[in-house]
Order: structure tokens, then sequence, then C-alpha cells
């Protein structure tokens, strides 16, 4: 647990880290600001022994306005997952490419931009669709996309369906007595 | 007249027996492959029911003359190969059409209707067809190699190329098979019959994992009932065949349902127990081992 | 259009680009075919873009996405134990481990201990998932190469497997059995028994299966020297499981980061050198027998008697604090992760999953089946033993 | 659904059906005539040719959902339904039964649409899972379908997540017993409201471009 502290303030030297999180031994997590992450992905590549990517995803943070990129290295070496993650804005979300670094980072990309809508300039067939095909509507991922409404607009729900509140109807039905412990 | 209709009849025998005799040889040689699998299998009358089914489709798509012609072809090419071979030694009904010179007729008609398939594909339009004929194409010219020397060898061990003289040659007991007076022609033949029946290992023409399944891939309805025919007339005339070749003919045709279930049952169980080659490979394996070893007994017959 | 000649045709990026092929489709040296997804040597339902060249594959893209549900989406809409029996469907030959990991995220972020017995239960549940998806694949992998027989024989063990499950879990496939907090069942009377008359009938097909599959010649023949991965390409795209263990890179979760009670059994990563498809055939084989041998440990190790479940909070209304975790287990074809965050509230915020097919299926094969025979595509597809749903989600 | 209905029949207004999703080149390939519903024979000859249908029934080998994965036991050993005439193939061209294997994304319905359509009458559709009959475990997800039965006429439903091989068996014994009725004429029913499934096909496929008329 030591050595990923020291790592991390030599690192703190070199870049400006503005957060780290310590889960367990074998998992720590580090805020990287947008325009460093790829120089400081490819130090702890290089450098640190964190060769392996294990994956690449957004988070999208609605109320803060932000998409949370979170990239996920393996070392092999300590065995360690540090997770690098990095904020940008969500109107016209663009991020430099990973796609030099390991070659499946264009496989991510081509599904972060088609899921979030954010965008990697260069990255090879980054335009192409990877799941959806014919998607015309928002990238169903973002948080504003109501995937039911969707659903019931798109395709013909079977008439019938009825929703019941959970606990009202466990209490009712199934467990009277347990309802309100379990 | 009298004798060319007596003729007409006895060829309508032979033919309806040998196409009963061969669909309910395919059905039978499905449960033993799942038997093999450990399973029960299908029932025996199934390609019968298939056939039916197939003919009763509705709808059917055509992409032209040659894809009509395609099956016509293939079943003309498995009729003429059954068609001069005689099926049962000394049987009248049975006698075919077997002249003198009939094992070359035979072989040619054993490529004829691959060819007339070939065409028939190729207008499908399908990719995997073509793929499916180039491959088959191949394959057939590879192991014609071993089966024409093994053929040259027991012509000229024999002095003939009519399969009659050939069957009465094996007549009066076991040693007289060519299967024994020249065993290294009846390997070489086996292992080429193999190739010619098309199971595994050398099932590339229709491989369903690898080009779903070849050249019939666009035949339908009763195209392909017309095609499920064929295979039944192909099969027993390929196993006659190579019976009459090889294990002594037949006298009779209990004779004959025996040996030749025995020779098919060798092709299943190889076929049961491998996987599939490429066909780069299965050339090459055609034109190795059994090539030299058809050379073998060409040679020893010339010295 | 781009000289094909000039470009190294071994290209790590995707090589048709705006579904255009790199190669002059109208010279009538090449054609392009699709392999899926309507094709029986696909797994699953997806498929590849190939340009041939003869018999040759020249290009080759994969296509994925057919399967896919929007599990991510869903899940945000969806309370935590709304979710659990949502998790398993991603995976269907190995569901446990999707459950597992679920379970996992949610009790670190709750802050939840199991009792010792529901580890136990846990990691046995899981080295039996491995092995029935096993059985399933080598069956895959004979049929790919059009040996039917081997997948009948393998494919019924994998059936009396999935009757173990049935009778502990009560479902065949989806066996939603780890719930968060424990497992759902104790087992029941007398399953020690079944489990090991189960495992010595496995034994005994295994053992067919070697002689019938491994020690043939044909499928030595197809098998070897085909799709090549190199050590130092094991780092670059990211593979894990049993295709790195073929060429010889000693990886394996259970080992590194032993998770539940792996650290407590004895076994070795099983490692080949032979890079190929043959190799990695091998991997698998002796990992059936290592998986089984595992089973018989934890069965004997296992503590007889104590609770296998932590009663929960209300799970209706059931807040999991905010937080983020990943979590990562040794399934059948590598590293399976589950990523999930939390926002403090009744739903999870964002759960991710990292199914190690994603990198297998799509650029890993795109560079692999490069100048293969476009015969061997199915095999090589299978040798790595992707799936596509994983990748899709 | 007074406002979807609306849709539809929009877009089947605006439809000219002649392929028009396709380039001019590509046309040429295509056929562009209207499918004509078959009738059947009469009397013992459609007796006997649906005794024969119901016996020899083909499975298109395409996997379209996670339901697939019964079909393995279902094809060896352990359940074996070669006994009962059932056997895959490869093609659709050949096959006469199509499994729907579960929830149906819409990239894979735009499979399912044209792979059916290959089908040689008559044909038959197995809907598998409880995800093809109201879109079960995903029915509020943006990608997979709901109804089955809006885009290609279901006979039968077996329902289940995901449903036995024993379930999967009577299936098909039900289906052996309503095309020896002779009331599996989905393919007739499929031709009759042909603008209405277009309609509903091209309501959920966004980007048309594949043939009208797939035979």
């Amino acid at each position: 647990m030591n050595i990923i502290e020291d790592k991390f303030s030599v690192w703190q030297k070199r870049f400006s880290l503005s957060g780290f999180e310590n889960k367990s031994s074998e998992l720590a997590f580090v805020q990287v600001p947008a325009d460093q992450t790829v120089a400081f992905i490819t130090t702890v590549r290089d450098l640190d022994g964190y060769k392996h990517l294990v994956f690449f995803t957004a988070v999208d943070l609605l109320e803060d306005g932000v998409f949370r990129l979170t990239y996920m290295l393996h070392n092999y070496t300590t065995k360690h997952d540090l997770g690098i993650q990095t904020d940008i804005s969500r109107d016209s979300a663009s991020m430099e490419s990973i796609h030099h670094l390991w070659p499946h980072g264009a496989t991510y990309q081509r599904e972060l931009k088609e899921m979030f809508g954010i965008d990697f300039p260069g990255s090879p067939g980054v335009n192409e669709s990877f799941v959806l095909e014919g998607w015309f509507a928002m990238p169903p991922m973002r948080r504003d996309f109501d995937t039911k409404e969707y659903s019931e607009a798109t395709f013909f729900p079977r008439p019938g369906r009825k929703t019941f509140d959970t606990q009202e109807y466990m209490k009712e039905q199934l467990y009277p007595s347990e309802a309100e412990t379990w | 007249m009298n004798d060319i209709l007596l003729k007409a009849l006895y060829t309508l025998i032979s033919l309806f027996v040998i196409t009963n005799y061969g669909l309910l040889l395919g059905g039978t040689m499905a449960r033993v492959r799942a038997k093999v699998q450990g399973r029960i299998g299908q029932p025996v009358w199934q390609p019968y029911i298939d056939i039916i089914k197939n003919n009763f489709k509705r709808t059917g798509i055509y992409h032209g003359v040659m894809f009509y012609l395609g099956p016509v072809f293939r079943l003309a090419g498995g009729l003429g190969t059954y068609l001069f071979i005689p099926a049962v030694y000394g049987s009248v009904v049975f006698a075919n059409f077997s002249f003198s010179g009939d094992l070359l007729l035979v072989m040619y008609f054993i490529f004829f209707g691959q060819l007339g398939m070939a065409l028939g594909a190729g207008q499908s339009g399908h990719p995997y067809s073509p793929l499916g004929v180039g491959r088959g194409l191949a394959q057939m010219a590879a192991f014609e190699v071993p089966f024409s020397l093994s053929i040259i060898a027991i012509a000229a061990q024999y002095q003939t190329l009519s399969i009659t003289e050939l069957v009465a040659a094996q007549q009066g007991g076991i040693m007289n098979w060519i299967a024994f007076t020249n065993p290294l022609a009846m390997i070489a033949a086996m292992i080429s019959f193999l190739g010619m029946s098309m199971g595994n290992p050398f099932s590339v023409v229709i491989a369903p994992q690898e080009i779903p399944i070849g050249p019939p891939t666009e035949m339908q309805s009763s195209f392909l009932g017309m095609l499920q025919t064929n295979r039944a007339i192909f099969n027993g005339a390929k196993l006659v065949l190579f019976m009459n070749l090889y294990f002594g003919g037949a006298a009779s045709i209990w004779v004959m349902v025996i040996k030749t279930f025995l020779i098919y049952l060798y092709t299943v169980i190889v076929g049961a127990s491998f996987p599939r080659f490429r066909v780069d490979q299965s050339i090459r394996f055609f034109l190795g081992i059994p090539t030299l070893i058809g050379i073998a007994a060409v040679v020893l017959q010339m010295l | 259009m781009v000289d094909a000649k000039k470009q190294d045709p071994r290209s790590k990026f995707p090589p048709v680009e705006g579904g255009k092929s790199r190669y002059n489709l109208t010279s009538g040296k090449y054609m392009k075919i699709w392999q899926g997804p309507q094709h029986p040597g696909i797994t699953g339902n997806m498929s590849l873009e190939l340009t041939v060249c003869g018999d040759e594959v020249v290009d080759c893209k994969t296509h994925v996405g057919y399967l896919h549900r929007g599990f991510e989406k869903l899940m945000e809409r969806r309370k935590y134990i709304q979710c659990f029996p949502l998790v398993c469907r991603i995976c269907v030959p190995e569901p446990d481990f999707n459950e597992y990991l679920f379970a996992e995220c949610v009790e670190e972020l709750a802050g939840i201990q199991i009792p010792e017995r529901a580890k136990w239960l846990r990691a046995l549940t899981l080295e039996m998932a491995r092995l029935t998806s096993f059985l399933m694949w080598i069956g895959g992998q004979a049929g790919s190469f059009g040996m039917g027989t081997i997948g009948q024989w393998t494919v019924t063990m994998r059936d009396y497997m999935l009757d173990l499950f049935e009778e502990l879990s009560g479902g065949r496939i989806y066996h939603m059995y780890i719930i968060p907090g424990g497992v759902r069942a104790d087992l029941p009377e007398g399953y020690e028994g079944r489990v090991e008359s189960t495992l010595k009938q496995i034994e005994k097909v295994l053992k067919d299966v070697e002689l019938a599959l491994m020690h043939n010649y044909v499928f030595k023949k197809r098998a070897k020297g085909l799709g090549i991965i190199t050590p130092d390409m094991v780092d670059e795209y990211g593979i894990t499981g049993p295709n790195a263990r073929g060429s010889g890179v000693k990886r394996d979760i259970r080992k590194d980061n032993p998770y539940l009670i792996y650290d407590q059994l004895d076994f070795e990563i099983v490692t080949e050198t032979g890079s190929d498809a043959y190799a990695r055939t091998w991997v698998r084989m002796k990992e059936m027998y290592q998986s089984i041998d595992l089973i018989r440990q934890m069965m004997k190790k296992m503590p007889k008697e104590g609770p296998f479940f932590q009663k929960l909070p209300n799970v209706l209304h059931w807040k999991v604090p905010a937080g983020q975790t990943y979590h990562k287990s040794e399934c059948t074809r590598g590293e399976y992760g589950f990523y999930m965050v939390s926002d403090g509230t009744e739903l999870p915020r964002r759960v991710y999953v990292r199914g190690p097919s994603y990198t297998h299926a799509v650029t890993l094969m795109e560079r692999l089946a490069v100048n293969t025979n476009i015969a061997d595509t199915a095999g090589l597809m299978v040798s790595l033993h992707t799936y596509p749903p994983e990748i899709e989600r | 659904m007074s406002d979807s209905n609306k849709q539809i029949d929009e877009i089947a207004s605006q439809m000219k059906m002649a392929n028009d999703g396709l380039s001019e080149q590509d046309k040429a390939y295509f056929c562009d005539t209207r499918p004509h519903a078959v009738e059947p024979y009469k009397g013992i000859l459609e007796k006997f040719a649906n005794w024969a249908r119901s016996q020899s029934l083909w499975i298109l080998g395409f996997g379209t959902g996670c339901g697939a994965i019964e079909l393995r036991p279902l094809m060896t050993s352990r359940y074996d339904m070669y006994r009962y005439g059932i056997q895959p193939r490869p093609t659709p061209r050949q096959a006469c039964v199509f499994v729907i294997g579960g929830y149906a994304s819409v990239k894979t319905a735009k499979r399912i649409v044209r792979s059916y359509e290959q089908m040689q009458g008559p044909k038959f559709v197995l809907g598998l899972g409880s995800c093809t009959v109201n879109g079960g475990m995903y029915w509020d997800s943006y990608n997979t379908i709901n109804r089955l039965d809006h885009y290609i006429p279901v006979d039968v439903y077996i329902t289940g997540c995901m449903p036995r091989p024993e379930a999967l068996l009577a299936g098909f014994n039900t289906l052996k017993g309503m095309i020896r009725e002779g009331k599996a004429e989905g393919m007739n029913k499929y031709i009759e409201n042909f603008d209405w499934y277009k309609a509903n096909q091209k309501k959920i496929i966004k980007d048309w471009n594949m043939p009208d008329y797939n035979w």
C-alpha cells in the first residue's frame, strides 16, 4: 500500500493530479486533468509497468455537466489496478485518442463515440457504428436519454402490463410479516 | 421389340431398387453415426419424408436456366454411373447396361455430375457456392489420381476394362477377390473412396462451419429433393462399383446388401472419428501416400 | 485505393474503413464475403466481413451489436436488487461470474461482510461454471473443424453439470444463485456424492476426448500453427486468460489476485508454449482437469456448517453509499470485471462490464485472421473463445 | 397506441415498395414483384403434404439470441431432437422452421426479417422465451423489440427465461399438431398483411438499405 502512495508522490511532481483514492492493496483511482491524461497514461505505461489496458469507459455526471472518463490499467508485476479518471465537458465532448498506445483503445473509443457521443479525433474508424445500426436519436448511454420512453414510442408494448409499487405489493401478497424487515 | 421393352422394365426395377436401397442406407447410416455420438438418431425412413416435404414446398426460387439444369446434370451423373455397373453378377434384372469398356464410362460419369452441379451452383450467385464447387473439383482431381492408378493396375492384371469380366474373374472363393490378389490397388482405391463419398476428413465441399453449405446453398424445394434423390442413387452406385471391383461382386441381392453396407460402414466410422482437412491439405494427402501406393500397384503389375 | 503491397497487411487498426475495403474489389481479384450472423461456424450472433483472395483472407472486420440489449442503461433505472436477476443474462454459458462480480461490487460499496461458508459456495459455483463453459467450448472447437462427435459427448456432460446447478439453484441456465449478501440456498442433502459421480463421468469423457481429438492427426494438422499469439502481443492487445496462457504467459487472476477462497486451494497455473490454437486447446483441456480437481478440493475443505447469507437491509429502499469500485475474476475466457459507480441513491449510477472477448473478438481477431485460410476462420474464432454478448452487452 | 398506429399508416402510405431503399445498381439484382399467397391443395393431398411437413422440420441455424444455447442440448444426446425429424440446416433456403432465440435487437431484427423472407414456404416461426412475447426482461430497452408478431408471423410461443429443452420439444410438438391440422399458415398471413408488416419493420429499422423483396 505504501508503494502506490510513494508512486503517487513521484507522479505528483510531474503532473498536477487533483485527487487520489486508494481503495485497497489492489486498486487505486487517480484524478488527472484532461489535457495531461494521455501524457500521464503514457508515463505509467512506459515507466511504471502499467502495461495492460483493462477497460476504458465513461460515466455521465449530468449534474456536474461532465463526463468522467475512466482508464483502468493493470500492472502485472505488482498486480495492481490503477484507475485514471478525468473529467471532460459534456457539450461538444472531445478527448485525445489512445489508439497509438493500445490498438484495442480504438474499439473502446468507437463505442464511447456511439454510446456517449464523445469524439476522439484521429482514432481509426471512430465514426463507424459499433453496436447500434441506423441510430438517429441521442446517444443512448447519456443520462438524459429515457430508454423506457423511447421503447414505448418505438416498439409495440403488449397491452396488459401492470406496475405495482414493489413494497406495497410484497407486503400484501408475498410476505405480509416480513416485508418491513427484509 | 419385346427385348427392348423387357430391358426397359428391368432398368426401371433396378433403378427403383437402388434408389430405395440408397435412401434406406442413408437413413440407417445416420443412425449408426448417432450411435457413435451416443444418440438414438433419426428414423430410418427420414430421408423419404425429407424428399416428400421438399417436393411439396409451395414456393421455389430459380436463378436462371443453368440453375435448373444443375440438379438435372447431377441426377444424370448419378443415373449414368449406376446404369453402367452390373449390380448383381449373373442376374438379368440387375445387369443394367454393362458392356466391355464400361469402367472408363463410369469413371467419366462420376466426374460428370459434379461438373453439372458447378454450372448450376455458379449461376445461383451465392459466393459460397463457387467456393464449394472449386473445392470439390480440386479435391476430385486429387482423389482421381490414386483411384485411376488403382484401376490401371487391376486392368493390367486382368487385361480387361469391363466390370462384368472383372467380377467374373473374382468368383470362386474369397481369395480370388482383387482385395487379396492385388491389395495395394485396393488400399489406394479405398482411401480415394473416402474422398469420393465426401465424408470426414474429406468433407470440404459441404463444410457447414466453413462455407454453408457449399454448392447447394441456394438449392431449395424440388431442386433439393432432386439432389437428395441423386445422392441416394449415386451413393448406391459407388458402393456397388467398389464392391464389384475389389470385393468380388455379388451373386445375389442379399450379398450385395451386406457387402455394400459394410463398405459404407467403413466410411461412416472414419467420418465420425475425424475432423475435416483443409482443401489444400486434402489434396496433398491424396497426392502423397495413396498415390505412391497406387504407383506401387501399377509397377508391380508391370514387373 | 491504397496499394495493398505498400501497407503492412497485419495492421493493428480496423482494416475496413467506412465500410470500404482497402483492396480494390472491382479488380476481380478479391471477393468480399460475410461470415455471419447467420452462419453455423460463428460463435453466437456476430459476423465477420472477410475480403478473400482465392482461399486466403486478406482483410477481416468484426461486426458486433446483434445482441445489444443495453444492460448498462437498464441497470441505471433499476434498484440494486432488481439488477441482480438482470446481470446474469449478460453471459449465457457461465452467468455466475456476472452474479458474483455484481454482488462483490455492491457488498464492497455497502460495506457488507459475507459469511465464510458463502465464500466457499460462491467459489464452488464459479468453478462449476468454468467447467460447464469449457465443456461447451471443446465441442465448439471440434465442431468448427467438422468433428461433431466431440460436441455430442461433451455437451451432454455439460447437461449433467446443469442438472447439478438446477438442483442447487432451481435454474438450468440462469442460476441467480449468488445474491448480494451471500448465496440464495445451502447445498442440498447428498449433493457432494452427486457432484462426485458427475465429475467421474466427465473425467471419463475427457479421457476419450483427449484420445479422439488431441491426438488426432487431422486435428493436429488443422490447429497447429493457426492463430499464433506471440508473448509480446499479450500486453499490446490486452489478452487475458487461456489465450495468454497458451503463449506461455503465466497469468491467472485466481493466483495473482486471489479472490474468495482461491488462496486456500492448491493449484498451479496451466501454461503451454505453442502459442497456436492447438496449444490453447491443451490449456483448456488441462484447465478442465484442474477445475475438476478444484471442485473436489473445495468439497473437502469447505466448512460443513454455518450461515450462508448475511441479512440485508430492506432491499426495496436500500441506499448504497456513494463510491466506485472495480472487481475482477478469472472466467473461462479471461479477465471478467465489473466497474460500479454508486451515487448514494437506490439505483446504481453506472455499471460497466468488462468482458474479455471485447479485445479478443474485435482487435485481435482482425489481426489474426489476416493471411489465414477461409476454412480456418471459424476454428480461429472458436480458439479465441469469444462470446459476443459480453462485447456489446 | 393511436399515435403509433397513425405513424404506421403514414409510413405505409409513403412506401413505394419497389426496393426503393436500394441504389440503381443494386436494384437489378433483386426481384421486384410482390409475393402471392399460395392456396393449399385440396383434400387428402394437402393432408399428406402436411404430414410430411410436420415430420421433417428443418431449423434455420441462426442463433438470434441467448435461447440458442438450449438448442445445443436439444441437438445432442440428452434430448436428441433428430428422433422427431427435426434437424438444423445452415442456409435459409432449405430451412422451414425459424427459431427466434429470445430477444431480438433492432440490428438482429433486420437480419431476422431478411432470413425469414429468404426461407421457402410453407415456413413456421417459433418464438422462444418471454422476450419474444412482450419484451420480457428487456421490455424497456431501447434496442430490443417487444412483440415479435408485429414483424413476422409467429406460430408458437414458448415462454420462459430461458425455456427448457423439454419446453422446446413440447413447442415443436404443438407446431407439428398445428401443421397437421393445416393451421400453421403464417406465410400466407405474412403475404396478406404484407404492407402492415413492412410498415412495422420500417418503423424500427431506420436505415432501410436492403431490398423489400427478399425472395
